[in-house]
């Protein structure tokens, strides 16, 4: 895996994809803060937001990704998404908040939110937005890693 | 609107036939994606949007990594099925299975009859009925999938962390090393 | 008092996430947290032993009958499930601390064990039939990684053709559930078993044919075999010893019994089907493994054959038929891992699996060869070893349910068993010294503690057959699973 | 007729699975496969003239009861499409690791590489 390497496309590619970028974050961004009123939620809202960054990637070549978005970055934040979600499971089983697993506690006990609102449905929403950060993360840590690395042949273990 | 739907499942079924049997790179990836696009019309007309509008992302990311997966080998042909004989024997094995299932499958519920509408206390007319005051979702799958069934979305999250994790691990540079060696760096950043 | 079901699964599954995060520099911690959440969870199944109990995810309670969520079930089987699961899961990521110096990622390798494990025990607790394939598709996919550990030419190709197969079975058991479900309404295995009664429908048996051809798959009965003798060998030592010790019970055997008995109703015929796929599969097994050159191969056909022993019993459907069944999958959980450790011990020792290539390790590695000696003696089925009490108990049953053809069968695979296991001990162990077997010198300390523990499981396991042991576990676990209906009100409470 | 286009579907795919050598083909089988079992829950839980799962304030609740199609099955799709697509990640996965030892995404020719 010889680094990411990968020249990206023509300038009109890339103004374009620089406008639409912004557009698809919010647009991605609505899918996960409404899944619970409309259709939508954290899978399908995280995969638009991966696909905003793949969409960048493969316009701009691997320089048009910040620096921060490298592979060790990303799969960090899988594994927090992951956490989150099981973390607000296991929130629901403090004796103060309800005492099961996955309770929804904000609606059964503290009473949290009016129907139809965005504030609504207690756990559903952060739910969402955690498995948002997991699926975006983990959608554009495979495009990286099927896409884009160079998978060389760097052991000397090869039986040939 | 029941002869549109069947037209949009033929039509996905043919394309299906054509991905598997073309040999030419690019007729394998239109009808994948048209496989998934009949999919994707097919669920929004029988009145899945959450289910729809999922598809529509994946079906964009699977061709983008399948097109890279196969331009990567170049434009070579697809090359051909296993042998004759079985060949003869799997379809003959499947079409039998077919007519067999076909005649079985006559015991399901109609087609535009859901089950939780014909037997009494099943869960499903729970959900409509007390979804919303229960949950406070106005989108009853939504209530399902991160309430009722949390844990089933707990599983499914997993899932696709231990398939990202499973890829990683397989495409790591080095996999073996002597007992005295030091652990290696996996990537170069 | 039933919270500790939801951390059963949750602390797993939390080890499968934070291990990747802190442990990619720092491979010692890597182990210190694998082996701690296999330990800990050790201990919760040994604290729940005779204990029952349901558990209703999200607190949602069933209204009037009607089951709300998903709910996790404690009965005398799954204890004993949970049981066999966690304790070899500790005594594989002990033997795995050492082992796994040979391969890079160790971060990997122990998130993708936990989630493995993780998927395990949400299909022996789970309750509700969709929730079981979630947690079964867990486990199947953190194996399939794993089979390709190594990352070479034999492990990426035995983990393709085991993917293809594992899905396609998959996809058959999705469809059964799909059918249950448009039959029943419900997922609720409880509530399946009440709303289904035993129904004639030409539909019902085309879902258990279903089921019984995808569980099939995954436990790989005979003619659904041709995966696992490429796959299990080609894994690491400590993975060869989970998928055959624990993996391919839990969602192949495991998974089968609790929905073809306690969800979709059990009856003669399904029965007559299960006795002769175990019977086929104990000597398709064994036979093949007769011709077998390379120690995980000859292991992993023996599975084949052992698996065969447990669906014989179940296929009895005998109280004493499952209860000897249950007994001897956990038998073949200790001694076949403990094969598999040693198989991984003499290729780390020696670099081969060839036993033509061995010879004479008996002296150069001591430990491994006493440990091997005992498991080859106990699922050869030579007493008092632990292996020799189940399979007795096996053809007992077979003898009193008048099933004599099937009695003397079993007593024929036996001994073919014990005839493979001498030739392996005999060119491995006591032969002359081959070239790979001159420079062999004995295992790292942790390899010898795992495989001395479960040597000495091996010879004081047919213990648990005296009769108090036996009637309050594996009798009470056989009645679990024998009274489908008694289950579900259990569960419902009505 | 609409539950036999949805098995036709399924058949289609267990044949790819079965009779093709290319990986590709057998990874675009797979999750043909998984697609017809998804299709067929969701008929499942279809009602004709029905609404979809989704209160909006406007429609009164009576009404979508007795409208509404099934919610569970399109909540099983859900998971079941990010299974698939978890599944398909690791299958790809392999294959681009087996073309870069073997130089072929066929598996006949794969098999007697190996020897």
């Amino acid at each position: 895996m010889g680094g990411m390497k990968h020249r990206g496309m023509t300038p009109i590619v890339q103004t374009t994809a620089g406008w639409v970028k912004g557009f698809t974050l919010v647009f991605g961004a609505y899918i996960v803060a409404y899944g619970h009123l409309t259709p939508g939620g954290g899978f399908a809202g995280g995969v638009i937001l991966a696909l905003a960054f793949v969409m960048l990637v493969l316009a701009n070549g691997s320089k048009g990704i910040p620096r921060v978005l490298n592979i060790d970055f990303v799969a960090k934040l899988d594994s927090v998404g992951g956490l989150l979600f099981l973390g607000i499971a296991l929130l629901g089983m403090l004796p103060g908040l309800g005492g099961a697993f996955f309770n929804n506690f904000p609606v059964k006990v503290l009473h949290i939110g009016t129907p139809f609102r965005l504030v609504s449905a207690g756990i559903i929403p952060l739910c969402n937005i955690a498995i948002a950060i997991k699926v975006a993360s983990s959608l554009f840590l495979l495009f990286i890693l099927l896409i884009l690395l160079r998978i060389v042949r760097t052991d000397g273990e090869s039986g040939e | 609107m029941f002869e549109l739907l069947g037209v949009v499942l033929l039509f996905t079924t043919i394309a299906a036939i054509v991905a598997i049997e073309t040999r030419d790179l690019l007729g394998v990836v239109v009808s994948v994606s048209a496989v998934g696009f009949g999919l994707i019309i097919a669920f929004f007309f029988m009145l899945a949007p959450d289910v729809a509008i999922v598809p529509i992302v994946v079906e964009v990311l699977t061709l983008v990594i399948l097109i890279r997966a196969t331009l990567r080998v170049g434009l070579q042909p697809f090359v051909g099925n296993r042998d004759f004989f079985g060949f003869i024997a799997t379809a003959a094995a499947l079409v039998v299975v077919f007519i067999l299932s076909m005649k079985v499958f006559e015991g399901l519920p109609k087609f535009g009859q859901p089950v939780f509408a014909t037997i009494p206390d099943t869960p499903s007319m729970h959900y409509v009925t007390n979804g919303m005051s229960e949950t406070g979702a106005a989108n009853i799958v939504s209530a399902v999938i991160l309430d009722y069934r949390a844990y089933d979305t707990l599983g499914e999250a997993t899932v696709l962390f231990t398939a990202v994790m499973g890829a990683i691990t397989i495409i790591r540079r080095k996999a073996r090393k002597a007992p005295s060696e030091p652990e290696v760096q996996e990537w170069e950043e | 008092m039933m919270q500790i079901l939801p951390l059963f699964v949750a602390i797993p599954l939390a080890a499968g996430f934070i291990i990747p995060l802190v442990g990619r520099k720092n491979p010692r911690l890597c182990d210190a947290l694998g082996n701690a959440t296999t330990l800990a969870l050790l201990l919760m199944a040994i604290s729940v032993i005779g204990k029952s109990g349901v558990y209703w995810v999200g607190g949602w309670l069933p209204k009037a009958g009607v089951p709300l969520g998903i709910n996790l079930v404690l009965d005398s089987t799954s204890v004993l499930m949970l049981l066999t699961i966690t304790g070899i899961s500790f005594m594989v990521t002990l033997y795995s601390i050492q082992y796994m110096d040979k391969y890079t990622a160790r971060s990997r390798f122990y998130s993708l064990f936990s989630l493995m494990v993780a998927g395990m025990i949400g299909v022996a607790l789970t309750g509700d039939l969709f929730n079981l394939y979630v947690f079964l598709e867990i486990a199947s996919i953190a194996s399939y990684a794993l089979v390709a550990f190594g990352c070479q030419h034999e492990e990426l190709e035995a983990s393709f053709r085991y993917l293809v197969l594992g899905s396609v079975s998959s996809a058959l058991i999705l469809l059964g559930i799909a059918i249950v479900y448009a039959l029943t309404g419900t997922l609720n295995m409880a509530q399946i078993s009440k709303v289904i009664g035993v129904s004639s429908k030409p539909l019902f048996y085309f879902a258990v044919a279903l089921f019984i051809s995808g569980f099939g798959l995954k436990a790989a009965l005979v003619p659904f075999h041709t995966w696992l003798p490429d796959a299990h060998p080609a894994a690491p030592a400590p993975i060869s010893a989970m998928l055959s010790g624990v993996l391919i019970k839990t969602i192949g055997i495991y998974a089968m019994a609790r929905v073809l008995f306690n969800a979709v109703g059990m009856t003669p015929l399904f029965l007559s089907v299960l006795l002769f796929l175990g019977a086929l599969s104990i000597m398709v097994g064994v036979l093949l493994a007769l011709g077998q050159d390379d120690m995980k191969r000859t292991l992993a056909y023996h599975s084949i054959s052992q698996m065969g022993y447990v669906v014989l019993g179940i296929g009895l459907g005998t109280r004493l038929g499952i209860a000897a069944a249950l007994f001897h999958l956990m038998n073949h959980a200790v001694f076949k891992t403990l094969l598999f450790l040693n198989a991984g011990s003499i290729e780390y020792a020696t670099g081969t699996r060839d036993y033509n290539k061995m010879g004479g390790l008996r002296e150069k590695m001591p430990v491994t060869g006493a440990t091997s000696l005992i498991a080859s003696m106990s699922i050869s089925g030579i007493p008092p070893f632990n292996g020799f009490w189940s399979k007795l108990f096996i053809i007992v049953a077979a003898v009193q349910a008048e099933k004599y053809g099937y009695a003397a069968w079993a007593v024929i695979g036996s001994i073919l068993t014990l005839a493979s296991f001498t030739k392996l001990q005999k060119r491995a162990f006591y032969e002359e010294p081959k070239e790979a077997a001159q420079v062999a010198k004995e295992v790292p300390v942790l390899m010898q503690a795992s495989m001395i523990g479960l040597a000495l499981l091996c010879v004081f396991m047919g213990v648990l057959w005296i009769p108090q042991i036996r009637d309050s576990f594996f009798m009470a676990a056989a009645k679990a699973l024998q009274e489908g209906f008694v289950y579900a009100t259990h569960i419902l409470g009505e | 007729m609409h539950y036999a286009l949805c098995l036709t579907l399924f058949m289609v795919g267990l044949y790819g699975v079965l009779m093709k050598r290319n990986l590709i083909k057998i990874i675009i089988s797979l999750v043909i496969l998984e697609s017809a079992v998804n299709l067929f829950l969701i008929m499942l839980g279809y009602r004709a003239k029905g609404i979809a799962p989704i209160m909006d304030g406007t429609i009164p609740p009576d009404t979508f009861v007795r409208n509404s199609v099934d919610p569970i099955p399109q909540a099983l799709v859900l998971t079941s499409i990010v299974i698939g697509v978890g599944v398909t990640a690791m299958t790809v996965a392999i294959a681009l690791r087996l073309y870069e030892r073997y130089g072929t995404y066929d598996i006949q020719e794969i098999r007697r590489l190996r020897g």
